[in-house]
């Protein structure tokens, strides 16, 4: 395999631009949350392509099971009980991972360089080898996605299948989705699948039905279909506008040049002082006295 | 299923009810989508839960748990009274237009003929008015009353939308919504399909739920019709198979069936099965049962079964009694078994009242287990604490526990729901010492065979003429294994039409059951398979996918029986005239030019029987036609009729109080005893399946384990409410047989629901936990479902039964 | 101590000097960005059908080793058949965790046997399997084969012993099974299809 | 050097160590710190056995270095109340920095600059300290809302590069005022030296010598 295997767009804590002069077609997952009858096939298909296997836990009353996203679980369904009529009960399921967004916040929030990378396809994927484990990815992720594993205290989440698609094949959650929830391909094509999937659910009474592809995250790659497109909340807190908080921001923007250009300046400040003023010594007439003094 | 998997993309309305295919059948129910998304169809869920079926509903409605035949019956009270059906259809392909037995009578819950001691039915009133020539009478104008549709409608008056609502708690606007939405379909160009699974079968009325709905897509004319037809989703990758092979008590392959004790006679056992025409020029295919027959007995017997012993017919075993697994184990629970064989089913977690169960076990000399896995059922004698509390030194029962190969690990084929036999490949090699199945069953019988040559003993002769013709004998091989059940020719097969023509050559594969003689030329050990593996090779490991019509049917996908069909009664797709009822959805029709039925599937009909010629589309009945009335094939009756479950929450039965639960089920003098009512357990327990875990296997998986880890009981907020549960509580769950403890999960997926006057609160209960597995250990839950069957095929009443539930 | 002006600029100067070497020599080099490596890319592919409900998927197994004759192939990886026309590559849960069914830690690998009264199991072959059960079997029907019913009916049958029939066994188990219950004259059979 | 009578005790071997332990645990929490800061200070990783190892060792310095500073606070704290004179002297500061000192006013042990010093270290480190403990992965952030994780990432690496700031300030003033290290090396000074900076102090200790 070359040493570079996939066209990059953004690469974690590197300041100049990696090599990305090659496009490859921007790809996209469509979670059509209508059409998920919350089988966590694709929760299971996950875990059996990349190796993972948690802990057998507990049950807590709920189907969500495993409680969370972990380490070993980078998908897992969210099961909400919704009644917005009365008497009319909507059991919304959402399969949740990371969304590749655009603007990833956690490759903005990433120290360790190239742990995060952007693929020009999309695809943000976590390299493990280079994580440092600091976490800051977490801080930095609109949608609460990456874990530090409890075993080797790597940041793990949803690779997108990159191994897959770069290989030519659909990611192991889309390939298996019994019910064609989940597709997968060129954002573009999948955009035109999901205006088909919210008219028809338009003619089935659901007015405010609509895609998910949030603009304050750059768009994302992983877009949902929603019933109710004008309340995400109801779909267990999918957030409503979700971006990378100005905190993160701030700390991983402005902050980093201006701060190293002040710590520069104080040093290069230092440094003219003393040149231009010199050692701040004791005076003459004070050395003069306390010789005086010894005699 | 009368159709297939993709079919249900063609359909308009589709009604799951009596299962949850999203839940149990998740990629099956994919069809179901791609018919919401391309073919703007509609779904109908209607079921005691809003189930993961229900989360992709259009319309979900609910019901009380084994209430179906009240709210189906009332479906068909709609249709008539609104006359919202096909009309030419059911006037043409159905027995509306038969006259009735002027003997037959329905009175306050019971036909004429009920004999209550014995709980069942003498049924010669249950049929046709037949003229002298033999044939059943017809009245084309509907107007005299013992007509079948007049008696139908009749029958059905009782269930007005009040009364439906009343038994089925299901709001009385929601019922008629469902009725208006099924009533589309009446139209010559829209289908539903209904889609059913063990949500009916197992209840004590769960045949004639079944024969409700099939009758509404009789009405609606939607059987034979792409989109349309009964379809049944079967459990298990190859229960359609085994029940084709005829692995149940009383059957032989192809549902042809073992004699009775009374008959004797083998002329007269043929002639009882090779029905006779009921209406001129009909079809009747099973005329052509002494061919399978004899063809079987030939494969089974070869050179032993001759003319003159009648091909081996009295080395059938002949039944006394239907001995299904209720009364087996009945009979094993009070030692009148000594040996058991378990292979690849854990009876233990499967059947109901898993105390008797474990008694019944332990009065055993022996057991043998055979399984790829370690199954509660081989451990039934060791303890487990609260999930398995015996004591092992009373139990004397030998077991041995036989290691398989899975799946994975051995070649062969498997029929699925839509009938078609699919071949597959070893792909690893069983762990350690574990063996094929075919293998250990060779194993036993091969040393078996060797005891009775050396020292003889009771009744050797058919285990030592038993044909055997096997490469290596003690590993018979799924290739020979095939090529035996597809059938062959033990002399050449002429074409009775042109004797100078061969259609198969002796020592040939047959090319399909048409080529079946009686007179022991051929040798076929499963008729309706006949055509898997003709002389061309191996059919069921065809992989050509290609669906010229657009409709799904790829024919040229594996094989399917009966002769690669794919839409059963493909005939009734085209009105009497053989034009299709719908041009966009056309499965065959008569073409003139060549004088033939042509279209995207094997017809089913004679290919050459012009429309003219009348020749009813549903050519295993001797009618014809299909049957609204019954005739004397149900145990309790030819109408259905709404009957309590046996444990019933209401105590009555509203439309007849005197007669409450079905007159003719299956139960035994214990286990009546053992029932329980309202007044100590007033709340219906219902017993199902979840999408993550398959019965009691996948508690065995690793990754399904993580998804589902434990087990769980759920129950409505109100319920909860009262008894101060809230989720993740542990409770426990009582019903007069035994209990068992689990976490709770409150839900608004439950409602309470009106029924008779009285709130009714439903327990959920799913299965998948046992004392063995990665999973959490759990109890069984079939501890607490009462030892009672199904009329007719005594399936248990595991979806309705009283329990109780508190704080554990 | 005494920090002169020259030896001010020396500190700068090593400070500078030491961290351009760092810049220049410490750094590893590294990777870019290579995605995970496509474990299927020289696997062998075998087609199965799904064991579990009656849809029958088709499924592909992938596993190691190419069946040359010193390789033992083990499966590690279940993923649908695209080319199948009804689940067209898709699984659902249970089918996508097919892989730990197989290598379920519960799979049985031994015969084994439980002697009356015992609470515990002991290993056995598969000749002593066959030859004990056989042996129970044709002591059983040789005592209880009903040849003639009350009514001196021909019956042939042997009620004491029964059988229950896997219904995730393949067509030729079934079939072979079949025959070889009611060639002795077994009744009480049956298979999963009734519960 | 003890009994030279030209010198004065400025600071006892116990403020020293823990001086000089603050003054590593500081330069390793800020190589360790600048690694996670901007990426072009990522190499310095490198001093650390990588950056799996700064991130390890980083807090761990992190709690010493408080632990340290925390003893020096309750030592210092006393000579460190600022004045009214340090008004005044701050007001001259500009002066001297020039060169001239003719105007500042007399400063005790420590100056007002000093003073300031102590005093904003001590907000540095408060703030480094608890949100240090809240971004550490590890052991505390799941237990806190995401938003405070986020402040407190913010609000260490400004209080972090502030701290930076002020000890390369403290650094180079130690440098560019002669002698003074050695008051930290070996805790003694000059009696001219203590007359010229810290007159007051001088001639507190005087007259206690007297």
């Amino acid at each position: 395999m070359a040493l570079q295997s996939l066209d990059i767009k953004r690469r974690s804590a590197t300041t100049t631009p990696p090599p990305g002069v090659r496009k490859s077609p921007e790809v996209a997952k469509l979670i059509d949350i209508s059409k998920c009858i919350g089988c966590k096939a694709c929760q299971t298909a996950c875990m059996e392509w990349n190796d993972l296997r948690d802990d057998i836990g507990k049950t807590t009353g709920i189907y969500d099971n495993p409680r969370d996203l972990d380490e070993n679980n980078w998908t897992v369904m969210r099961f909400s009980e919704v009644e917005l009529e009365r008497g009319k009960l909507e059991w919304l399921i959402r399969k949740d991972g990371c969304m590749h967004c655009g603007d990833p916040g956690c490759l903005k929030a990433c120290p360790a360089p190239g742990a995060v990378i952007q693929y020009s396809n999309g695809i943000v994927d976590f390299h493990e080898e280079s994580c440092i484990g600091c976490g800051y990815c977490i801080t930095g992720c609109p949608f609460d996605i990456p874990r530090i594993s409890k075993k080797d205290a790597k940041a793990y989440k949803c690779t997108l299948c990159s191994d897959r698609v770069s290989a030519g094949v659909e990611p192991a959650c889309v390939k298996t989705c019994p019910t064609g929830a989940i597709t997968f391909g060129a954002k573009e094509e999948i955009i035109h699948h999901a205006n088909g999937r919210i008219a028809d659910l338009k003619g089935r009474g659901f007015a405010n039905a609509g895609i998910y592809d949030p603009e304050g995250v750059g768009k994302t790659h992983v877009m949902y279909v929603l019933q109710h497109a004008d309340k995400p909340g109801i779909y267990s807190n999918l957030p409503e506008n979700p971006g990378i908080s100005p905190m993160v921001s701030l700390w991983k923007g402005a902050a980093k040049p201006l701060a190293s250009l002040a710590l520069g300046a104080v040093a290069a400040g230092a440094f003219f002082h003393y040149v231009t003023k010199g050692a701040n010594e004791v005076s003459e007439e004070i050395e003069k006295e306390f010789e005086n003094e010894k005699r | 299923m009368t159709n297939h998997w993709v079919d249900i993309k063609n359909a308009d309305i589709v009604v799951i009810m009596g299962g949850n295919a999203a839940e149990a059948h998740p990629c099956g129910f994919k069809w179901v989508t791609e018919a919401k998304a391309h073919n703007n169809a509609r779904l109908i869920v209607i079921d005691p839960r809003f189930t993961r079926s229900a989360a992709v509903a259009d319309y979900y409605v609910p019901i009380r748990s084994g209430s179906d035949i009240a709210f189906l019956g009332g479906v068909i009270n709609y249709l008539l009274s609104h006359g919202r059906i096909q009309h030419e259809y059911v006037k043409k392909f159905t027995d509306a237009t038969f006259l009735v037995n002027d003997g037959f009578q329905f009175d306050n819950g019971l036909f004429s003929g009920y004999n209550k001691e014995k709980r069942s039915y003498d049924k010669t009133s249950w049929g046709y008015q037949k003229g002298v020539d033999g044939y059943a009478l017809t009245d084309d104008t509907m107007q005299n009353p013992r007509c079948v549709l007049n008696m139908l409608k009749q029958h059905y008056s009782r269930y007005t939308p009040e009364m439906v609502s009343r038994i089925t708690g299901t709001p009385k606007e929601q019922f008629i919504k469902v009725c208006e939405m099924l009533a589309e379909t009446s139209a010559s160009d829209k289908t539903a399909t209904f889609l059913y699974a063990l949500g009916w079968t197992q209840h004590t009325t769960g045949t004639q739920m079944i024969r409700t709905m099939a009758m509404i897509q009789l009405l609606l004319g939607n059987i034979g019709m792409a989109g349309g037809g009964v379809n049944a989703l079967r459990g298990h990758s190859n229960i359609q198979g085994l029940t084709d092979l005829g692995l149940l008590s009383n059957m032989l392959p192809g549902y042809m069936t073992l004699p009775g004790d009374s008959e004797q006679d083998f002329r007269a056992f043929l002639e009882k099965r090779a029905l006779k025409p009921l209406r001129p020029g009909q079809m009747s295919f099973w005329q052509n049962y002494p061919s399978f027959h004899v063809s079987l007995m030939k494969s089974w017997y070869g050179d032993s079964a001759t003319r003159e012993n009648n091909w081996c017919y009295d080395w059938l075993p002949k039944l006394d009694k239907v001995y299904d697994v209720l009364q087996v184990f009945d009979m094993m629970h009070q030692g009148k078994l000594n040996g058991y064989f378990a292979q690849g089913f854990n009876p233990l977690a499967a059947f109901p009242d898993k105390s008797k169960i474990g008694g019944a076990l332990a009065r055993l000399k022996y057991l043998v287990v055979i399984d790829p896995l370690a199954t509660e059922t081989s451990e039934f004698w060791k303890n487990f604490g609260e999930y398995n509390n015996v004591v092992p030194s009373k139990i004397q029962t030998e077991v041995f526990r036989l290691p398989s190969a899975c799946f994975a690990e051995e070649d062969g084929s498997l029929v699925n729901s839509s009938r078609v036999l699919q071949w597959h490949y070893k792909g690893a090699e069983p762990p350690a010492e574990a063996k094929g199945d075919a293998e250990i069953i060779a194993g036993i019988f091969l040393k078996l065979r060797e005891m009775y040559r050396k020292d003889g003993g009771a009744f050797p002769e058919p285990i030592l003429n038993l044909t055997w013709p096997h490469q290596i004998p003690g590993k018979p091989s799924p290739e020979e294994l095939a090529r035996e059940f597809n059938g062959k020719a033990l002399a050449d097969v002429t074409d009775p039409k042109d004797k100078t023509k061969v259609l198969a050559k002796s020592g040939e594969q047959l090319g399909g059951f048409a080529q079946l003689r009686d007179d022991g030329s051929t040798a076929c050990g499963c008729w309706i398979f006949s055509g898997a593996w003709p002389q061309a090779g191996n059919m069921m490991a065809r992989r050509d996918n290609s669906d010229p019509s657009g409709l799904g049917n790829t024919l040229n996908w594996a094989f399917a029986w009966p002769a690669n069909r794919r839409i059963l009664y493909n005939r009734a797709s085209s009105d009497p005239m053989g034009k299709p009822w719908d041009p966009k959805r056309k499965v065959i029709s008569w073409d003139v030019k060549s004088g033939k039925w042509l279209g995207m599937d094997i017809p089913d009909m004679r290919p050459d029987a012009a429309p003219e010629e009348n020749v009813g589309p549903f050519i295993m009945n001797p009618e014809g036609v299909a049957r609204l009335f019954g005739t004397d094939k149900m145990a309790e009756g030819p109408f259905p009729e709404h009957y309590e479950p046996f444990e019933t929450p209401i105590g009555t039965n509203p439309l007849h109080p005197d007669v409450i639960s079905n007159p003719a089920a299956r139960i035994f003098k214990g286990d009546i005893e053992a029932l329980g009512t309202a007044k100590d357990f007033p709340y219906i327990g219902t017993t199902y399946r979840l999408t993550e875990h398959f019965h009691f296997w996948t508690k065995h998986a690793v990754l399904n384990a993580i998804l589902q880890p434990e087990q769980f009981v759920e129950i409505d907020e109100e319920l909860a409410a009262s008894k101060g549960i809230k989720s993740g509580d542990r409770v426990k769950v009582s019903s007069r047989r035994g209990h068992i403890k689990a976490v709770a999960a409150v839900t608004k997926r439950l409602k309470v629901l009106d029924v008779d006057g009285k709130k009714v609160h439903t327990v959920g209960i799913p299965i998948h936990w046992g004392f063995k597995g990665v999973a959490n250990n759990g109890y069984i839950a079939n501890t607490l479902t009462p030892f009672v069957g199904d009329a007719n095929t005594q399936t248990p009443e595991f979806k309705t039964f009283l329990v109780t539930i508190e704080k554990a | 101590m005494k920090v002169t002006r020259r030896k001010f600029f020396k500190i700068c100067a090593g400070g500078i000097g030491s961290s351009s070497i760092a810049m220049l020599g410490f750094t590893p080099s590294e990777a870019l960005a290579e995605s995970r490596r496509f474990k299927l890319e020289r696997t062998l592919e075998t087609r199965n059908t799904c064991p579990y409900c009656s849809v029958g998927c088709g499924i592909i197994m992938s596993s190691l080793g190419d069946r040359g004759k010193n390789s033992f192939g083990t499966i590690i990886h279940i993923e649908g058949d695209a080319d199948h026309p009804v689940n067209r590559g898709t699984l659902c849960p249970k089918g996508a965790g097919l892989l730990d069914f197989i290598k379920s830690p519960n799979r049985l690998k031994y015969p084994e046997y439980r002697a009356p009264g015992s609470d515990s199991w002991q290993r056995i072959t598969w000749d002593d399997a066959f030859t004990r059960i056989a042996k129970l079997m044709k002591s059983d029907r040789d005592k209880n084969f009903t040849t003639k019913n009350s009514d001196g009916m021909t019956v042939n049958r042997w009620l004491t012993t029964g059988f229950l029939a896997a219904s995730a066994s393949s067509n030729e188990t079934g079939y072979i099974t079949q025959k070889m219950i009611r060639s002795l004259g077994m009744i009480a059979a049956d298979n999963q299809a009734r519960v | 050097m003890k009994n030279d009578k030209d010198k004065i005790a400025r600071f006892t071997p116990a403020e020293r160590v823990n001086h000089w332990v603050l003054a590593l645990t500081f330069i390793l929490l800020a190589l360790s710190g600048l690694v996670f800061f901007h990426p072009s200070f990522y190499f310095l990783n490198n001093l650390f056995g990588g950056g799996v190892w700064a991130r390890i060792l980083h807090p761990f310095i992190g709690i010493v270095m408080a632990i340290s500073f925390a003893a020096m606070f309750f030592k210092f704290k006393g000579e460190n109340v600022l004045t009214p004179g340090d008004r005044e002297w701050l007001k001259h500061a500009r002066e001297m920095f020039e060169g001239d000192d003719s105007h500042m006013p007399e400063a005790g042990k420590f100056n007002a600059g000093q003073k300031l010093l102590f005093w904003l270290l001590l907000l540095c480190m408060a703030l480094l300290l608890l949100s240090g403990l809240i971004i550490w992965r590890r052991y505390f952030s799941n237990i806190f809302p995401v938003w405070m994780v986020r402040f407190a990432s913010l609000l260490h690496a400004a209080s972090g590069a502030g701290i930076i700031a002020l000890i390369m300030g403290h650094i180079y003033l130690a440098i560019w005022t002669r002698e003074s290290m050695g008051a930290m090396l070996y805790g003694y000074v000059r009696r001219a030296w203590a007359r010229q900076h810290h007159p007051a102090w001088f001639r507190q200790v005087n007259g206690e010598e007297k």
